[in-house]
């Protein structure tokens, strides 16, 4: 905090080692981030495993923009000061699926009663999606005297679990269904999409910290415009990106997927810039019917931050 | 000039449920110079009673006045060798002597002066760079009086101090005290259950009752010094002092 | 001496706390969001305690937690005694205790998961793992740390083997071993906490991790106010006033 | 007694785990994935080593370590002395410090990245924190039990305040604080790995969340290996050496 | 019948850099029944022998037989008083003087029973509930010699049991022992300091010599029983003493 204009001709980037952020991935990967701001801008990487620590990076100011889902998001936003994280723009739809495991005898929803079902960590977009579900199909949760017992853990720990068949079902993002899927030999009992309208839904958005964008826009502007065009080159080479994607597990991590697993779950996900606002706020509606909202409503106006990437920016709902 | 008063000095200690009273209202005026050794018997409360003097134990009633003014801490000015032995397990002997040099700020080769001579009297030269467990029992008596001695203080209280040692290191110390307390005149409080070196060293014997205890009796010695344990003329005094104590065993057995 | 109340120093302590706190968070220095105010975390622990599920979560997490500190006391004074009298267990067994315990509960949570499913005795695992580490070196100091007079003595009447160690090593070594639970207590409370955040399953940790989830800080703060104030309680109704007992009898007080 | 060398028990233990561990992962109760064989992890090891990244890990955790170790080891003493001889401060700060222990140290991670933001400093605070606990309890342990006749002795001879602390107090209680340094630094290490996993910021804890992330268990179980060996190895070399030092200068050995 | 035999018995110390040769070879020998008195001066080694024949320390050379067989352990039919107390602070006084009972397996009241004895001889009844810390150092003294006695083994090692004793307490102890000795026939090795002590129980003293110490001479002792400290018979054979111990403690000062 003591450092807050320190920063100013840098830009600190934060997302995840998924495959739903191949746009900071391949941005930075091959430096099309670092074109679009200029060699005065310095950008620095930060790679988070959860939503709440890129909220809470945010918070103490450690980063300026983060790409996460849209439970970290909206919390994001109604908790900072002066609702000064917002939304800037989208970075993929789609992309979680429900995988059942092979000996669960789950066909629908009316075999959830009795089931063991895991989701990571709560707030997160797949849990809210979960718990609605099960909501909307009458079916309860254990904690609140119904039948069906959710886990909230995380996915290294889902995949321990549907390994020794401890779990029914997971309802998990990409990577980690096709894994389940392929790996495990899980099946995917549906795409989270089919369940939306248009099957479309926002999985992971740009948000950031309003002022300091509004205040650097003579390199912000440029960045989301390549964050627009990296989208594009993406859908156009789907290949190279799974060669980057998998190049980056390896330099951060040592490791990588298989090309089969990379393959499917791109596939499996739609890489746009759209936030699919619509998708935004009945999520919303849905994370508070669950209480994570806070116990005194919420109020989402102003969580997107639209700037014209042709130049000048204006402000929409 | 009065160098330490005891006024009605009482003490309880708590046994479980009930109280001891262990001191009965010790009375007790020490001269400056005079070299005072009490007697009594095994837990009459000897020990407690140059506990309260040092400053270590507060007395439920009663007051220790030195130089007029009443003790309510410990100082260097009065300075205990204790009955068991209280020393510093994690320094060496030298260092162990040197303690209280130390803490006083004394440069390293006085230190060092001071303390030799005193573990050449004590017979521990030798011994100067062992740790304290690996002396035997006389042996860490000894140190603990070396200790106290290069403290060089007003008043010293002595408990015991000669108890594990044989009757010829004894003998050795009981003419190096008379020589030391001749040159220093300093004043001496010195328990201790032998009587015979009670008259040798003492200008004056005070003899504890049994619990509560009180001082039952003083008796003065002015022989002629050096004195010897086989002094004859010392006989008749110890005499006097043990037809004192007897009953007070007795007592403290029934 | 008679032991001196010191309640009122407390109350002052604490009060002055609260004050300084709400000072500091008036002049905003920090916004709201990373520094709450104890008006917040105040309205957040009513909130819990009138829905009941903060006691519930208190009754699970101590419900794990006795089980595993049990565990852990007593694999750790076990442990302590044997590391302690026999050097081949002190440099086999004992070098890998010490090197299981450099790994933080975390990373025992896949383990624990693989080894027991997500059940209570996963949790319970973490926790015992995560405690008796303190008990077993307590417990060794301690036992190394006797006078050995004390040990030559009942040896020469006639201890041997399990009678020493009931009627010497664990006495003698009694005060050390306290601070040993006192720390195994302390660490299984938090092994407990952390096991259940990262398990999610009920208890004080999962409201915790609830609270993180959600980037609430105030509930965050409010349940660590709960767990610091639960083990404040324990402590000292169980381990102050077995503390006390034992130093007043070896005349330490 | 001349010190007895160990070595030889020490290699058949560790050798026959190897062995039992070999033998379970060959029997094939859990798959491979879940449960690797020592040959998998030896790969893995030689793998990190070979690339450096392992001792770039090892060295950026130990210098972040080091400082925690030093924060906690300096407030814990102060602190335990003050406790041990300060009723009033035993009530107040003291009670504070026990209940701030009780939190572990994954919940203290949103607070140090709120208040630090993504730092070293965080992490040391996590570290701090997590160690100073042990130093603390185990200083005011030593100051507690020290024979009392030492304090005596030593005030009668005229050592007050800070002299008293420093040639009584401290030499008094070594035996006690000796544990509670081993404890500290055991419990710094995990605090280093344990925050390093949550911060994702380079060193041996981030090397152990990467293998988590992907799901590699035999990364994984390589890490923990690395961090039990660094633990056991500066045990050895630095604390077992001190307590042999202080030990048989005590006459306990 | 020989109970008890050290043959060439060698003690090596560690000091530092250097090695202090404490025992030079003790030999003696020792008949069922004997009560021997050892002397000699501070640091030569009794305490040290003492625990060679309890087991607690391995000699460098040499070996002690008891009834014939070599010593190896510690063993109940082989007692120590120990000159440090070594008493249990957790143990009140009564369970410490039982603790030898209790480790045999003897049941509660009859334990009692035995303790009761020998409290009451000590004159340590009324503090049977008190923790060791509340007591005296002679009180302390006590209590370890009641432990001792209790267990009524074969051999009896005492290490200057009788040092923090006042005269009087020390004169009935004195009584007691030889009722005791000559009631059991126990054997028993006795450390003072005070030769006078020595001569009033012993059937026979050994004289240490100074380090690295051997037996100088042993005294025998048939003068009639019971003896006390005043008895003018014994006056001869303790300056007899006296006489071989004068130039050792003079060597040690040198
Ligand atoms: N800390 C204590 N707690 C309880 N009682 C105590 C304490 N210190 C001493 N006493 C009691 O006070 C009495 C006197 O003890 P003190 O040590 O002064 O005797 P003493 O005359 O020095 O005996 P000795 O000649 O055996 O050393 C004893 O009965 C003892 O039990
Ligand atoms: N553990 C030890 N380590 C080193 N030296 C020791 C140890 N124990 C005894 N000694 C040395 O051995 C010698 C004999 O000691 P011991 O205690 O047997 O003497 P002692 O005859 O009992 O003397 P005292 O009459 O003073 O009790 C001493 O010089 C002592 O320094
Ligand atoms: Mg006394
Ligand atoms: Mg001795």
């Amino acid at each position: 905090s003591s450092s807050d204009t320190a920063h100013d001709s840098k830009l600190r980037i934060a997302y995840f080692p998924n495959i739903g952020h191949a746009i900071p991935i391949v941005g930075i990967e091959k430096g099309f981030f670092q074109n679009s701001v200029g060699d005065q801008i310095k950008i620095e990487t930060r790679v988070f495993d959860s939503g709440p620590q890129a909220i809470e990076s945010l918070f103490s100011n450690s980063i300026d923009i983060a790409y996460v889902g849209p439970g970290p998001a909206i919390i994001g936003f109604l908790n900072s000061e002066n609702h000064n994280i917002k939304i800037l723009g989208g970075a993929a739809s789609g992309g979680a699926s429900f995988i059942v495991h092979p000996n669960s005898e789950i066909n629908s929803a009316s075999d959830f009663a009795g089931k063991k079902i895991a989701a990571p960590q709560i707030g997160n977009t797949q849990d809210v999606s979960l718990r609605h579900y099960l909501s909307e199909n009458g079916l309860k949760t254990a904690e609140k005297g119904g039948s069906v017992i959710v886990y909230n853990i995380s996915n290294p720990d889902i995949y321990t679990l549907f390994v020794k068949g401890d779990i029914d079902g997971a309802w998990v993002a990409e990577p980690w269904a096709t894994i389940l899927e392929i790996e495990l030999g899980g099946k995917r009992l549906f795409h989270e999409e089919e369940l939306w309208p248009n099957k479309e839904f926002a999985s992971v958005l740009l948000i950031g910290n309003a002022d300091y964008v509004e205040k650097n826009k003579e390199f912000f502007i440029p960045f989301l415009n390549s964050h627009h065009s990296t989208a594009a080159w993406i859908n156009s080479n789907p290949t190279e990106t799974r060669i980057i994607f998998n190049d980056f597990l390896n330099s951060h991590f040592g490791q990588s997927l298989s090309d089969d697993v990379v393959d499917i779950a791109l596939s499996n996900l739609v890489i746009t810039p759209d936030p699919k606002p619509n998708s935004v706020f009945s999520f919303a509606e849905r994370a508070d019917a669950l209480g994570y909202l806070g116990r005194n409503g919420y109020d989402l106006s102003g969580i997107f931050l639209y700037f014209d990437i042709n130049s000048i920016p204006e402000e929409d709902t | 000039m009065t160098k330490l008063e005891a006024k009605n000095i009482v003490k309880y200690f708590n046994h479980g449920s009930h109280k001891l009273k262990a001191l009965g209202g010790i009375d007790l005026k020490v001269e400056a110079g005079d070299f005072v050794c009490l007697v009594g018997p095994s837990g009459c409360g000897k020990s407690t009673f140059l506990r309260i003097i040092a400053g270590l134990e507060k007395p439920d009633e009663g007051e220790i006045l030195f130089d007029g003014r009443p003790v309510t801490e410990t100082g260097p000015e009065r300075i205990m060798v204790f009955q068991e032995g209280a020393l510093f397990p994690w320094l060496k002997v030298q260092d162990n002597v040197e303690f209280g040099l130390k803490m006083a700020g004394i440069p390293k080769e006085e230190r060092a002066k001071i303390s030799n001579r005193y573990l050449d009297m004590m017979q521990l030269t030798k011994f100067a760079d062992s740790y304290t467990y690996q002396l035997s029992t006389g042996m860490k008596q000894r140190v603990a009086i070396a200790r106290a001695l290069v403290m060089d203080p007003d008043v010293l209280l002595m408990d015991e101090p000669f108890a594990a040692l044989d009757a010829q290191t004894r003998d050795l110390l009981l003419v190096e005290m008379q020589l030391i307390w001749e040159k220093t005149k300093k004043t001496i409080l010195f328990v201790t259950h032998n009587v015979a070196e009670a008259t040798v060293l003492g200008t004056k014997v005070a003899v504890f009752s049994n619990r509560p205890s009180i001082i039952k009796k003083e008796v003065e010695n002015n022989s002629p010094r050096p004195r010897v344990t086989e002094d004859e003329s010392l006989l008749k005094l110890q005499q006097d002092i043990l037809a004192e104590l007897r009953p007070e065993v007795k007592k403290s057995k029934a | 001496m008679l032991a001196k109340n010191f309640i009122p120093h407390r109350i002052i302590f604490y009060v002055g706390i609260v004050v300084v706190w709400q000072i500091i968070s008036m002049a905003g220095v920090w916004p709201d969001n990373i520094f709450p105010s104890p008006y917040e975390v105040t309205e957040d622990l009513v909130y819990g305690a009138s829905d009941g599920s903060l006691f519930y979560g208190i009754a699970t997490s101590m419900w794990r937690l006795s089980i595993g500190l049990t565990i852990a006391i007593t694999g750790g004074v076990v442990l302590g005694i044997f590391m302690a009298r026999v050097e081949a267990i002190n440099q086999t067994v004992g070098s890998l205790v010490l090197g299981l315990q450099s790994i933080p509960s975390i990373a025992w949570v896949p383990l624990a998961i693989l080894w027991f499913g997500l059940t209570d005795g996963g949790i319970i695992f973490v926790t015992a793992i995560g405690a008796i580490f303190a008990v077993t070196i307590n417990t060794y100091t301690g036992v190394k740390n006797i006078d050995p007079h004390f040990i030559e003595a009942a040896r020469n009447m006639g201890a041997k083997g399990s009678q020493l160690i009931t009627a010497v090593l664990i006495p003698a070594a009694f005060p050390y071993m306290i601070s040993g639970f006192k720390q195994g207590w302390a660490f299984a409370w938090r092994g407990v906490i952390g096991a259940e955040l990262l398990f999610s399953f009920l208890g004080l940790g999962f409201l915790l991790n609830a609270g993180r989830s959600l980037n609430d800080v105030s509930q965050v703060i409010a349940i660590m106010l709960v767990i610091m104030a639960t083990g404040l309680v324990i402590d000292s109704v169980v381990f102050k006033r077995l503390e006390n007992k034992v130093m007043s009898r070896w005349g330490l007080r």
